[in-house]
């Protein structure tokens, strides 16, 4: 219980995440059908972007778009701004970095799953079947007839 | 394989809770991601302070994706473009032969009966031009809310996507030809490169936005402002036309004819 | 515009390949002129840079003018090691563009402007890789470069091949994500993402101790090590390299694995320290294990294969043992042998590969019957091919000699005795490998062979004597267009191997500055 | 430390990850995939990161579950495991 | 040994034959063009290499440095002439024209396969034989003893069947396998301690200076001596009678001068300019190195003694007087060295006479085998007396450069007060004796029921080879017996080897 309260408690973000990540790998790797395969490298990435997004995260910080609240309208008035965007406090908003990061993780993630996809259909073209099991018979039985 | 995959996220597992315990705090607002190693300089507190002095852009994600980071992000867009051709690639048949659909197991179809059809496609015709004109919006207003080129590119794609699903990819054709998705999928990127590009005539790096107030007559500040939309609307572009792309393709196994 | 070289290195072939993707389905002629102008724009950038940081130190260039502070923006960095390496890839794709001018209409017959656009921006990806001087700008290049790999491998492969290229898109995914994982890590550690920065806090400051950044750099180089397919972690190569369109086999499989050991070699040093790594850390011994088991495994898988495709893939696995054990000497000989072979493989793996694809497509036949008689009716072909054969098993004066012989002086100075005897083991193997397929060239496809004496004097007229049978001399050769670029690479191998004094010299003036290796 | 929302979200992103990954009916595991990208973003949005919850909404739960769909519509929606 | 001339003549020597190989393929349809591309080549070769013999005879070496500062460091690819160097492309050139002319009647006469191939592949090997004879550092020899290696192997395995193939690659795996497991280390090894200096002469100062161990020095010195296996010594001696599938000429060149003496050169190279004799004696390694040598010397003669097949029996006996050699390095004195340089010579021209002989047998008879070969005599009487004189000079019998050599070689043993192996020397004359001249004997004189078959002597029964074989037979075995007589410059070369690297 203690262990509980002084390890977990306080990085709770960080356990789900390793364990979401480590059920994306498990699904990856010890799956048979191919597209649960792709669903679980879809949970494994989202699972990193998960913990990305929990590194960025400041108690009680703002979303990162100051002006969206403090000044809507004088947002694009340059010089004028300025002035008033240098008393901002860092600490006030969430980090932006990672959220910028993940942004372009998930358009790799959804890339590799559409290429991952395309190349699934294709495999059922010629095999017929998306479970890994009856490809590698098949891949064997005609190595051994040709 | 299963006994092996158990090893790897043991191992794995193992390896990254390790490590958890070293993490500084859940929402320490002074971790050394967020505020710099002992209190050394910090990027991320960099951004949140200077982003309006230096672009002018409340959102400060807009700014570093399609500014500092722009580089990363060119690279992302180059990304999408990629996974479309190679989905091209790899799928696309030139000539099909006759439509075959015995194979294909019907029930497995997500569309049943013509009367749902009618309901379905009055309800998209509806939907579909509010859906298109809210991701011009999400585009446009990138600099101010979330959002931007990307989200703004992949509403636009689906709004596609739902017209094919609504009635048949063939009407979605009509509108968005295959050859029309692929030149506008390479304009997309040639958009944002050619900003970069542009820069670079100028005597600066590339994606230097600043020196483009020469040509657009405002301030250096409002130049890398004006830059990041013109940019987004590039992505948007590319990830529209490869969204279609990747689903008109996925969906007909390449024949590029009446699908799901 | 000199200021300009090191991003039109990578610009130059991504331009390239929007023109390729919008012109070339309209005519196809477009293609190849667009892409060999391109490639040698990126060549001449390349050279332009190397001479510029041999004459004046590394060239930095900041995407974005975002100088000041360091860190903002993306900064790309070109020193003598990646200037070295960007040459040699620039290299490669400059001579496989030349071979794949009819090729790759051949084998993809509808989609070669497609194709063309894959190979240009995969092209776009490795450049970006080594150019780049900032941790997650290369995770994004990464899986610009996988992504362009999967669709070559994938695209008009047999089913196999197919098979093979799923199995690379996932480990490909677990090794990039490992690395952006410990990218994650690392920025969590150190609030930094440029290279130099994360380098100046780790050595530093305290950061360097923190069980995060040790986990960082397990998981970067367990993500890398896939991606390089360092043994146990190889098994998606040699399927995937094994079954694709000969033109994506010949660019994959010289550059992909030996960028990645140049990644490795940079994150080592340039991000988290060679220090760092050897004084604090200190798994030389394991690694070094680790790739000698890699080296062994490689040598003895390749012995067991068939085909002469999937054989050179097991190699490869073989080098990438090599590399991995010679930078993890922690002494500046292995390390100077590490990068010397990643210039020496990359072109011998060329050579080996173009002529293999030649053969392949010629004789229409996978496994080493293939190489029959081929000295007589292909010489150049053979020719080239023994070049980079040799090369492989390490015989004066080529370049795989000369990687050898300095990785076997880190392995002795350090006294990873294990080591250099596998390096000497899989020199051996690969000599039994070559010379069973020398064998078959030289005087397989002769059924009834033998020695006459008694034969006939028709029979043994002047037709019979010369080594080539035809009645031209180069009858039964292969097209000057692929023939070209595999003759280029022979003679780069031992152009190479000649030139390895400045080359190796001017890698070691880079490692000056790193005691933890070794005093000059 | 952290909400007790975030804790609910986090078990039960757990929770659907698992069933999507049991489930043998690929529709239903895309499905509830979708559920799973769906409280992701639900998460991140009050962590903070509107524009990757934003992003995650439009892909995660929109996109990717089409282009799943489509590929499931094209091959076969059982599987073995 | 101090003073050096600079010089491109090592190196035209060397590519003299290397030259040659394109207007070799150019002619493949005019044998007699082509053949004459290789008498030019081998002319030329050889006049090169008298020329450097003045100046080396004034005791100076010629250098010239090809490519500068391999490495970046300290070993660039040069070649440097000395006065064993030179003894042995003496040897080499000059046997090569002999051997050409030897090899256009043998192959003509067999109506052999693919002659191109073989003679241009013959070319490239002598390229290589003087490479190493005139490498100036231990990488240069390797460069070129890998060329060597690879270059025989298309010769070796001529014939194209199953046994050729078979042969050639015991060739292959001994040749390669112990140069790339064994002599690359000991290269590496010695660069390591040397700091890069693998010039011969420097290489012996610093390791005598760095004071090498005695087990790091016996370990480098078997990596060096089993490595350069091409010198056959036991274990690594198998390649050498598999080898002898090979087509005559090439068993007499290569596996008679060429080849093997490049191991032996590579040998005595290694302990006279890598060691040197004071670090040998200082660890007492000649004793190692001269009773392996030995045990070499008495059991391949054992072995020669057993063999039926006549090519087979010469490689044994091959193998037996390559270990003379390296038994002489060992015994690290003057005179045991110079009989070891010298032997280089005489070794050569008696064997391959030999097989000259041999092949010239088998040309005129098909027969390979000695059984078959009692009263052969009368019908080749040139081609036996040859024999005769050949085993003299293998045996050291007078009159022949053997006896000189192995004086040499056996005052030497004495110097070194090594009675043990000057027992060696002379049980293995004995044995050398009763393996040789039976076959002459019976040739001439045979008994028994192969007596009752030959017929009588005469002139008209004579049916010698053609005489593109026998006019070289006789030349080598007329050399062998004239270097009795005048040995001069080898004598002389030999002895300022020996005296260069003695203290």
């Amino acid at each position: 219980m203690d262990f509980l309260r002084t390890s977990v408690i306080p990085h709770f973000n960080y356990w789900i995440y390793v364990i979401l990540m480590m059920i994306g790998l498990w699904a990856m790797i010890g799956k048979n059908n191919l597209i649960k395969k792709l669903i679980g490298m879809s949970i494994f990435q989202t699972a990193i972007i998960l913990f990305y997004v929990s590194i960025g995260v400041k108690t009680g910080a703002d979303i990162p778009i100051p002006a969206h609240h403090a000044h809507h309208d004088e947002a694009a008035a340059g010089a004028g701004a300025r002035e008033e965007e240098d008393k901002l406090d860092p600490d006030a908003f969430a980090n932006p970095l990672p959220h910028v990061l993940m942004l372009t993780a998930i358009v790799v993630g959804v890339a590799t799953l559409g290429v991952a996809l395309a190349i699934s259909q294709s495999i059922h073209k010629d095999f017929g079947t998306l479970e890994e099991d009856e490809i590698l018979e098949k891949i064997k039985a005609s190595t051994h007839d040709g | 394989m299963k006994k092996f995959a158990l090893v790897a996220v043991i191992v794995t597992g193992s390896l990254l809770l390790y490590a958890v315990g070293d993490f500084p705090a859940f929402g320490d607002a002074k971790s050394p991601a967020n505020a710099g190693v002992e209190g050394g300089f910090s990027v991320s507190r960099y951004y949140i302070t200077e982003t309006a002095a230096d672009t002018a852009v409340p959102n400060i994600v807009t700014a570093v994706l399609a500014d500092y980071r722009g580089y990363d992000t060119f690279f992302e867009t180059t990304v999408i473009f990629i996974a479309g051709l190679a989905i091209f690639a790899i799928l696309r048949v030139a000539n099909p032969g006759a439509p075959d659909r015995r194979d294909r197991p019907s029930s497995d179809s997500g569309v049943e009966g013509d009367h749902n059809r009618v309901i379905i496609g009055m309800t998209c015709r509806l939907l579909i031009p509010v859906i298109q004109l809210f991701a011009l919006y999400v585009v446009a207003h990138g600099h101010h809310s979330p959002g931007g080129g990307f989200q703004g590119g992949v509403m636009l794609g689906a709004s596609f996507i739902l017209i094919a699903i609504a009635s048949d990819l063939d009407t979605a054709l009509r509108r968005f030809s295959e050859r029309r998705y692929l030149a506008l999928g390479c304009v997309g990127i040639l958009i944002y490169g050619g900003f970069g590009l542009l820069c670079q005539l100028l005597d600066r790096h590339f994606l230097d936005y600043g020196v483009l107030h020469k040509l657009m007559g405002v301030t250096p500040v409002m130049a890398r402002s004006h830059s990041m939309l013109g940019v987004e609307i590039g992505v948007a572009f590319t990830v529209t036309s490869v969204m279609f792309a990747i689903y008109a393709n996925l969906s007909t196994r390449g024949e590029l004819r009446s699908g799901l | 515009m000199a200021e300009q070289l090191p991003a039109l290195i990578l610009l130059a072939p991504l331009f390239g390949a929007l023109l390729v993707g919008l012109a070339g389905p309209r005519d196809r002629r477009v293609c190849f002129p667009v892409v060999l102008g391109a490639l040698a724009v990126s060549l001449c950038s390349a050279v332009g840079v190397l001479v510029r940081v041999l004459a004046g130190g590394p060239v930095d260039y900041f995407v974005g003018g975002w100088s000041e502070p360091l860190g903002i923006g993306i900064q790309l960095r070109v020193d003598t090691l990646n200037g070295l390496v960007l040459v040699v890839i620039a290299v490669v794709f400059v001579l496989v563009g030349v071979f794949s001018i009819r090729r790759a209409g051949e084998e993809n017959t509808e989609k070669s402007p497609q194709y063309y656009t894959l190979f240009l921006l995969l092209a776009v990806g490795v450049f970006g890789m080594t150019v780049t001087g900032d941790a997650f700008n290369l995770y994004v290049l990464v899986e610009v470069s996988s992504l362009t790999g999967y669709a070559l491998i994938a695209m008009g492969s047999s089913p196999r091949g197919t098979v093979a290229a799923f199995n690379y898109v996932v480990m490909g995914t677990i090794g990039a994500s490992f690395y952006l994982l410990g990218v994650g890590y690392l920025y969590m550690a150190t609030g930094a993402l440029n290279m130099a920065q994360i380098h100046e806090i780790v050595a530093t400051t305290g950061a360097g101790g923190s069980r995060t950044v040790l986990v960082a750099f397990i998981l970067i180089l367990a993500g890398l090590w896939t991606k390089m397919a360092f043994f146990p972690l190889h098994g998606w190569l040699p399927n995937a390299y094994g079954y694709c369109p000969s033109t994506s086999s010949s660019v994959l499989a010289p550059l992909v694995t030996k960028v990645y050991i140049y990644v490795m070699i940079r994150v080592m040093l340039g991000v988290f320290g060679a220090e760092w790594i050897f004084e604090h850390v200190g798994w030389t011994n394991i690694v070094v294990w680790l790739a000698t088991v890699a080296i062994l495994a490689g040598s003895l898988l390749a012995l067991a294969q068939t085909e002469v495709r999937k054989m050179l893939c097991y190699l490869i696995v073989a080098e990438v043992g090599y590399m991995v054990g010679g930078a993890w000497l922690a002494n500046r000989w292995g390390m100077a042998g590490a990068v010397y072979h990643i210039v020496a493989d990359a072109l011998m793996t060329l050579c080996l590969f173009l002529a293999v694809n030649i053969i392949v497509k010629r004789t229409g036949r996978l496994r080493m019957d293939a190489f029959d008689g081929l000295f007589r009716k292909m010489p150049l072909t053979m020719a080239g091919f023994a070049v980079g054969a040799l090369a492989m098993i390490g015989i004066p004066p080529t370049a795989g000699f000369f990687s050898k012989w300095y990785l076997l002086r880190g392995g002795i100075e350090s006294g990873h005795f294990e080591y250099v005897a596998a390096l000497l083991l899989s020199s051996l193997v690969n000599a039994v490998l070559f010379f069973r397929l020398f064998e078959r060239a030289f005087f397989g496809g002769n059924p009834a062979g033998g020695h006459h004496p008694d034969r006939t004097a028709a029979e043994s007229g002047p037709t019979q004597q010369g080594w080539v049978g035809d009645s031209t001399l180069l009858g039964g050769e292969a097209r000057a267009s692929t023939l070209g670029p595999l003759l280029a690479a022979a003679a780069l191998v031992v152009a190479v191997g000649l030139l390895n004094g400045p080359i190796v010299s001017a890698i070691l003036r880079y490692f000056e500055n790193m005691p933890v290796l070794g005093a000059p | 430390m952290i909400p007790a929302f975030d804790i609910l979200i986090l078990v039960f992103l757990v929770i659907t990850a698992v069933i999507a990954l049991k489930v043998r009916d690929l529709l239903s595991a895309t499905m509830i995939f979708g559920i799973y990208s769906f409280l992701m973003c639900l998460l991140w949005a009050e962590m903070g990161a509107v524009d990757v919850a934003f992003t995650e909404a439009a892909v995660g739960a929109g996109v990717s579950a089409v282009f799943l769909i489509a590929t499931i519509y094209n091959t076969r929606r059982r599987s073995s495991d | 040994m101090d003073d050096s001339v600079h010089s491109l003549l090592p190196v035209w020597a060397c590519l003299a034959s290397l030259l040659a190989v394109p207007a070799i393929v150019l002619f493949r349809r005019e044998p007699v063009l082509r053949e004459g591309a290789t008498f030019a080549a081998g002319i030329a070769k050889l006049a090169f290499v008298l020329a450097m013999l003045p100046v080396v005879l004034s005791g100076k070496t010629v250098e010239c440095t090809l490519v500068e500062g391999i490495g970046g460091f300290a070993a660039p690819i040069r070649f440097r002439v000395d006065a064993l160097g030179l003894l042995f492309a003496l040897v080499a050139s000059g046997l090569w024209i002999v051997t050409s002319l030897y090899a256009v009647g043998y192959m003509r006469g067999l109506r052999e396969h693919s002659q191109t191939r073989f003679f241009a592949f013959f070319a490239v090997s002598l390229s290589a034989t003087l490479g190493v004879a005139f490498a100036g550092n231990l990488l240069t020899l390797y460069l070129f003893y890998e060329m060597l290696s690879l270059a025989t192997w298309p010769l070796v395995a001529h014939h194209q069947d199953k046994e050729a193939r078979t042969g050639g690659r015991t060739y292959l795996t001994y040749l390669l396998g112990t140069s790339i497991g064994f002599a690359l280390p000991a290269l590496v090894f010695t660069w390591q301690k040397t700091g890069g200096h693998v010039e011969f002469d420097s290489a012996r100062a610093i390791l005598a200076e760095t004071n090498l161990g005695y087990w790091p020095a016996l370990l480098l010195l078997l990596l060096f001596v089993f490595g350069f296996s091409k010198a056959g010594l036991m274990p690594f001696h198998s390649w050498l009678p598999g080898a002898m599938v090979a087509p005559t000429p090439v068993s007499a060149l290569l596996h008679a001068v060429a080849v093997v003496k490049v191991g032996v050169f590579c040998v005595l190279r290694v302990v006279s300019g890598v060691f040197g004799v004071e670090i040998l004696r200082a660890h007492d390694l000649g004793t190692v190195l001269g009773w392996i040598a030995a045990v070499t010397v008495l059991v391949s003669s054992l072995i020669a003694l057993s063999q039926d097949n006549l090519k087979r029996r010469l490689a044994f006996s091959t193998i037996g007087q390559l270990a003379y050699i390296v038994l002489g390095a060992a015994l690290l004195s003057e005179r045991a060295l110079t009989g070891s340089a010298l032997h280089i010579a005489a070794h050569a021209a008696g064997k391959i006479t030999l097989f000259f002989c041999a092949g010239a047998i088998f040309v005129a008879t098909g027969k390979k085998y000695i059984s078959e070969m009692a009263g052969l005599g009368r019908a080749m009487p040139v081609t036996f007396a040859a024999f005769f004189i050949g085993s003299l000079g293998v045996i050291g019998l007078p009159p022949s450069l053997g006896l000189i050599s192995k004086l040499h070689l056996v005052l030497g043993a004495a110097d070194a007060n090594r009675a043990g192996l000057l027992v060696v020397y002379l049980v293995s004359t004995l044995l050398n004796a009763a393996y040789f001249l039976p076959i002459v004997y019976q040739a001439f004189f045979p008994r028994g029921a192969a007596a009752a078959d030959t017929p009588k002597f005469s002139w008209r029964g004579v049916r010698e080879a053609p005489w593109a074989c026998v006019v070289p037979l006789s030349v080598t075995a007329l050399l062998s017996m004239g270097l009795f007589f005048a040995p001069g410059v080898f004598l002389k070369l030999a002895q300022a080897f020996a005296a260069g690297v003695t203290p």
